[in-house]
């Protein structure tokens, strides 16, 4: 379980903090979605859990970071790397560039930690499976659709078997098929045990697949509960997070003064 | 204003892919129109031919009814700008500011001129107060608008935005809807491609749809959402919009965004009570 | 996204088994030779037996020598024009107006594209028979620093990529009313509006790819696991280190002036 | 003396033994000789230099921090995109203008200024290498590598030079100092000018080339030449005053000197194997000093001479130019970004980042 307690960051040079004392906690086979609008600090908060910042953007952290109860923020990137790994908003940015086909680009993690031949096999074969892109193995990964990317950048973190996968808007710049295929994988990633942490604007992505969500504004976390809850809740709403569809047009329908009973059966 | 006409357009890309395949479109002077489709089905190849950057295999464009083929680009931009998808692709300059002048600058707006543009397209698209700002420091949403911007500000008689709400929150989006429209009652045409079903139904008052570089569907929203055309947007990839599918449940017709469901709901209610 | 030509590995053949080290050892021998080497007959007696016997080994003669001819042609014109009918000292042969053509021109001009066209062949050879990952492989199998050749192999692939995000870039800028034909200074200004966000934009996605490699235990110390291993040999080592004493032999003969040609 | 003088120290030391005695050992009674085993005596004394520095820091701090530091994660990933700059922009170069610049080390100097000298040289020395053996067609150019002890050189000088902060944006500079400037670069133009002609005269035995010479064609292409030469120059002066920026004096300086360097190295590799051709716009300027009498070598040093500060300065400008767009936030995250940053009390920073 990786858990973030009291955290503040500020970037290197930056006038103010970005995220303030927040507290988050990644139980293993839970989803928890970050909702917030756009520079509220939900990739801040991403970029911190997963140990990129301070490690590798620099800047100042406050408070703790743990891994099943041992404080992290000591260990150098490529250990936690093992523990915790993040995804992030562009797919093709992501790519290593270094593998003719998604097999070598799944299996480039596991091949930087070192583990024997096999092992590196096993797990990428592993990776692939469970994020259902074995069809894809001989492809060559710069040469696939958005949402296939995002699925090859996502079964290379898992072949690291990190047990806690960040992803700073999976489904951001995808369609809506590569989008369904992007939301099932996580879900199936979940249930094998991994802790997800997902940042996402689109308030419907996150309904599907989170288990409970927490509303990030202004670099502070300021709500959290069940997806249905936090989203229709007005104060989300006034924070600029997209409303869930059913939500808007209760909304909307009851506004109108319609007849309650005409708008239960209509949403 | 300008009237963009493709007859039989067809476009093979070197390797020999068909990504447009015989299409014939007329986008009218002050229409506003959604390009929707899956993925490779060639919306963003056929909106680079609505400036000529991309020229017909076969077929051609017409632009106020002279062929495209005969103008440079830097010429067609006066008339067609085009924002695209990837803001990094085109950003360069140091400061907001010059960022959004440059295309009006290229089209011969005076300093002046190019300024005060620049200052209403960052007001219009909320970036007021970045203006003297590094690009670099602006967060990829902020990107986005900055690049829409940029397009706005050389008043282009059409503007076509390729993939404007991506990456935007609520307020961004409804930012980019609000800027549409207010382009349409100016007179200008407006051609979009979005992959956001919501996004497109409530702000287009046209929609085609693209599959393998044919229009297979072309209507209002109300037409292109309506249930009998279900089958068609699904074999696309594409889900119709939540209004519309509440609408067919409650038998109200077809209704693709909330405020028709919510008028639909008032008339039954109304014609209940008489 | 269009691909610039990859190189096609071509099929299963003695000098593909080869360990790329090997291959490459080779085409490096080659080269330094060509250096080292000075008349024209052993220039194309290295040719022969360096680049072209491994071409046909490989089954792909054809195309290296059509695009070893194609690579050095522009250089070889060059050659033949500068050295031939500028130098002036030496026995004249012939004489084109003004311009004096001299033997010693001629011969120098021989030797030189000699040396062009042998090592236009050895590059060539190497790039039409090898993949970059291979090489990498093999590389890193043999001890090389795992940042080193990921490097390189990354430089490889950018290559494609710069050119065709420079491509991108001018169809934006084009849209946005840059005019890159016209005179001197409205090109020069396009070259700019193109050159500066492609860079940038480049540079700019560093730090996300930055980002991707950290996160995957790109800077563990200690060697990355290989999977594919080159089927090296000892005979294959001993040839290596053969070209390499036969190099040090022929430099110290060039130094020396002992070499017959 | 600093612990990072002493090394820097300790490798110039060896270098310079090296050099000399290798200059002294190989060379031959005249002119040409002294050339070739320049260009070999550099091949050894580089590497050697780069080892005795490594060696002296490795003693002192039983670590090699300052080598390591310079390559990065970021770096690591930046150095791929300089190489294939370096390779897509001297291809275009060579193949469309027909003028005697390269531009083929703007990805080179561009790490060495953001990372340090040791990463510029393995960048250049890997663009050259790849250019050869890895690069598809259209960009393979099968006689890229033996200039690749070029490459090292222009990186190492080019990143010591911005660690010296010459590549410092230095706006509003007072009257004083952009009067210095200017005569600084006028001073550089004199020199490049005058090395030109030295060349030329030594290739040319006497024959005066000056306007009133008789031969009208190499008459012209010299004067050709000079104008290049003058034009950059007078370029960044005007950048000097117009945007009061001192750095353009720093830049023409480092331009110069890396460039003459360049030249010295280059000429005996390009006169040695290729006949002093290299397949672009330079091969008209060694035609040129051939008819005026220059021997191979001669001919191809004056062009190089020519060539080199010019491509050089204009490239030093190029990588400027890209750090200027560059946000101060992505500079300061390289390892030697702070010695490109304006120094705090400039009075431009304000309008840098407004």
């Amino acid at each position: 379980m990786l858990k973030l307690q009291g955290v503040s960051y500020r970037y290197p040079g930056g006038a103010h903090e970005t995220l303030h004392a927040v507290t988050l906690e990644l139980a293993e086979g839970t989803i928890t979605g970050l909702a917030g609008a756009a520079e509220a600090g939900k990739s801040t908060l991403c970029l911190v859990a997963g140990g990129l910042a301070p490690r590798v953007i620099g800047g100042t952290i406050v408070g703790d970071i743990t891994l099943d109860g041992t404080d992290v923020t000591s260990w150098p990137m490529h250990h936690l790397a093992e523990h915790v790994v993040t995804s992030l908003q562009e797919p093709a940015g992501q790519l290593s560039l270094i593998a003719d086909t998604v097999f070598d680009e799944v299996a480039f993690g596991p091949a930087n930690l070192g583990l024997p031949p096999e092992e590196v096999v096993a797990r990428s074969d592993e990776a692939l499976h469970l994020v259902g892109i074995e069809d894809l193995r001989e492809r060559d990964p710069e040469r696939l659709s958005g949402g296939q990317q995002q699925l090859v950048v996502m079964a290379g973190l898992l072949a690291m078997r990190p047990r806690h996968l960040i992803l700073d808007e999976p489904v951001a710049h995808l369609d809506a098929a590569g989008s369904r295929l992007v939301l099932e994988a996580i879900t199936a990633i979940a249930t094998a045990g991994t802790a997800v942490l997902m940042a996402e604007q689109r308030s419907e992505a996150l309904a599907t697949v989170c288990d409970s969500v927490a509303v990030v504004a202004g670099g502070n976390i300021v709500a959290r509960g069940s997806p249905r809850e936090v989203l229709a809740h007005p104060a989300t709403i006034a924070f600029g997070i997209e409303e869930l569809p059913e939500e808007r047009l209760r909304r909307r329908l009851s506004k109108a003064g319609l007849d309650p009973d005409v708008v239960a059966a209509a949403t | 204003m300008t009237e963009l006409r493709l007859e039989g357009v067809t476009y093979e890309y070197p390797a020999g892919v068909r990504a447009l395949d015989g299409v014939d479109l007329v986008i009218p002077a002050g229409g506003s129109l959604a390009l929707i489709g899956a993925n490779g089905s060639g919306k963003t190849t056929l909106a680079r031919h609505l400036d000529g950057l991309l020229r017909p295999t076969h077929g051609r464009v017409l632009i106020d009814g002279e062929d495209a083929a005969t103008f440079s680009v830097a010429r067609l931009a006066a008339k067609v700008g085009i924002c695209f998808q990837q803001p990094d692709r085109q950003i360069f300059q140091r400061v907001v500011r010059g960022e959004v002048e440059f295309g009006a600058r290229r089209l011969g707006a005076s300093e002046e001129e190019a300024f005060a543009r620049a200052k209403e397209a960052l007001e219009a698209v909320g970036l007021a107060d970045d203006l003297g700002r590094h690009p670099d420091d602006l967060g990829e949403t902020r990107r986005k608008l900055l690049t829409i911007a940029s397009v706005l500000a050389m008043r282009t008689s059409v503007v076509v935005l390729d993939e404007p709400t991506t990456g935007l929150d609520a307020h961004g989006a409804g930012r980019i809807g609000g800027i549409i429209r207010a382009l349409h009652e100016e007179g200008r045409s407006v051609v979009g491609i979005s992959h956001d079903i919501r996004f497109v139904a409530e702000t287009f008052d046209r929609v085609v749809l693209l599959d393998r570089g044919r229009v297979v569907l072309d209507g209002t929203p109300a037409e292109v959402f309506a249930e009998r055309a279900w089958p068609r947007l699904r074999a696309s990839g594409l889900e119709p919009p939540h209004a519309a599918i509440t609408g067919a449940r409650l038998g109200l017709g077809s209704t693709p965004t909330e405020a028709d469901v919510v008028a639909a709901l008032l008339d039954r209610e109304a014609s209940a009570v008489r | 996204m269009s691909r610039i030509a990859t190189p096609s590995a071509g099929g299963p053949t003695a000098w593909h088994d080869l360990d790329p080290l090997t291959r490459l050892v080779v085409s490096v021998g080659t080269l330094v030779a060509a250096v080292l080497l000075t008349g024209v007959v052993c220039l194309l007696l290295l040719t022969l037996v360096a680049v072209l016997l491994p071409a046909a080994l490989a089954r792909q003669l054809r195309r290296v020598l059509v695009t070893g001819l194609l690579l050095a042609l522009p250089l070889a014109l060059s050659v033949i024009i500068v050295n031939v009918l500028f130098s002036i000292e030496g026995t004249v042969v012939a004489s084109l107006g003004p311009l004096e053509i001299t033997e010693e021109g001629i011969a120098l001009a021989a030797e030189v594209v000699a040396r062009v066209l042998t090592m236009a062949g050895a590059a060539v050879l190497f790039y039409v028979t090898t993949r970059p990952s291979e090489l990498v492989a093999s590389l890193q199998h043999h001890g090389v620093s795992a940042r080193l050749t990921f490097v390189i192999h990354n430089g490889v692939a950018m290559i494609p990529r710069l050119a065709e995000r420079a491509h991108e870039v001018t169809a934006a800028q084009r849209a946005r009313g840059l005019d890159t034909e016209g005179n001197w200074l409205r090109r020069g200004r396009g070259v700019v509006a193109v050159a500066a966000p492609t860079v940038l934009s480049a540079v700019r996605e560093t730090e996300m790819r930055t980002l991707a490699l950290e996160t995957r235990g790109f800077t563990r110390p200690g060697r990355p696991t290989v999977l594919r291993v080159p089927h090296d040999s000892s005979t294959q080592r001993v040839a290596r280190w053969g070209v390499a004493l036969a190099l040090v032999l022929l430099t110290l003969a060039r130094a020396t002036g002992a070499l017959p040609c | 003396m600093s612990q990072a003088w002493l090394r820097v120290a300790g490798g110039l030391a060896v270098f310079a033994l090296i050099a000399v005695a290798g200059m002294t050992a190989l060379a031959g009674p005249d002119f040409d000789d002294a050339l070739d085993t320049f260009t070999l005596a550099m091949v050894v004394a580089i590497p050697a230099g780069v080892v005795a520095y490594a060696l002296i820091e490795y003693l002192q701090t039983r670590r090699l921090d300052s080598i390591t530091r310079q390559f990065d994660t970021r770096t690591l990933v930046l150095m791929p995109v300089a190489m294939a700059l370096n390779i897509v922009l001297g291809t275009a170069v060579a193949s469309a203008l027909k003028i005697p610049i390269y531009l083929d080390s703007v990805g080179t100097i561009l790490v060495a200024a953001l990372a340090g000298p040791l990463a510029g040289a393995a960048t250049g020395f890997l663009s050259n290498v790849i250019w050869t053996y890895l690069a598809p067609p259209p960009f393979q150019s099968p006689f890229a590598v033996p200039f690749a002890i070029v490459a090292v050189a222009v990186g190492l000088l080019a990143g010591t030079f911005a660690r010296w902060g010459w590549l410092r944006p230095r706006r509003g500079a007072s009257g004083q100092q952009l009067a210095i400037g200017s005569a600084l670069s006028v001073g550089a133009l004199v020199l490049m000018t005058v090395i030109a002609l030295r060349a030329w005269r030594i290739a040319d035995e006497g024959r005066d080339l000056a306007p009133h010479a008789d031969e009208t064609a190499f008459v012209i292409l010299g004067w050709a030449a000079m104008l290049l030469v003058a034009g950059t120059a007078i370029g960044l002066v005007v950048l000097l005053v117009r945007w009061r920026d001192l750095a353009a004096a720093y830049i023409l300086l480092a331009g110069v000197i890396t460039g003459v360097v360049a030249a010295f190295i280059a000429a005996p590799i390009a006169a040695g194997l290729f006949g002093g051709v290299t397949g672009s716009g330079a091969d008209f300027v060694v035609a040129a000093f051939r008819q005026a009498g220059a021997d191979l070598e001669q001919a191809v040093l004056g062009q190089s001479l020519i060539s080199d500060p010019v491509d050089k300065v204009i490239t030093f400008f190029v990588v400027y130019l890209i750090l200027g767009a560059m946000a101060t936030r992505t500079i300061a995250r390289f390892p030697q970004g702070e010695y490109l940053l304006p120094l705090p009390d400039a009075e431009d920073v304000a309008d840098r980042d407004a």
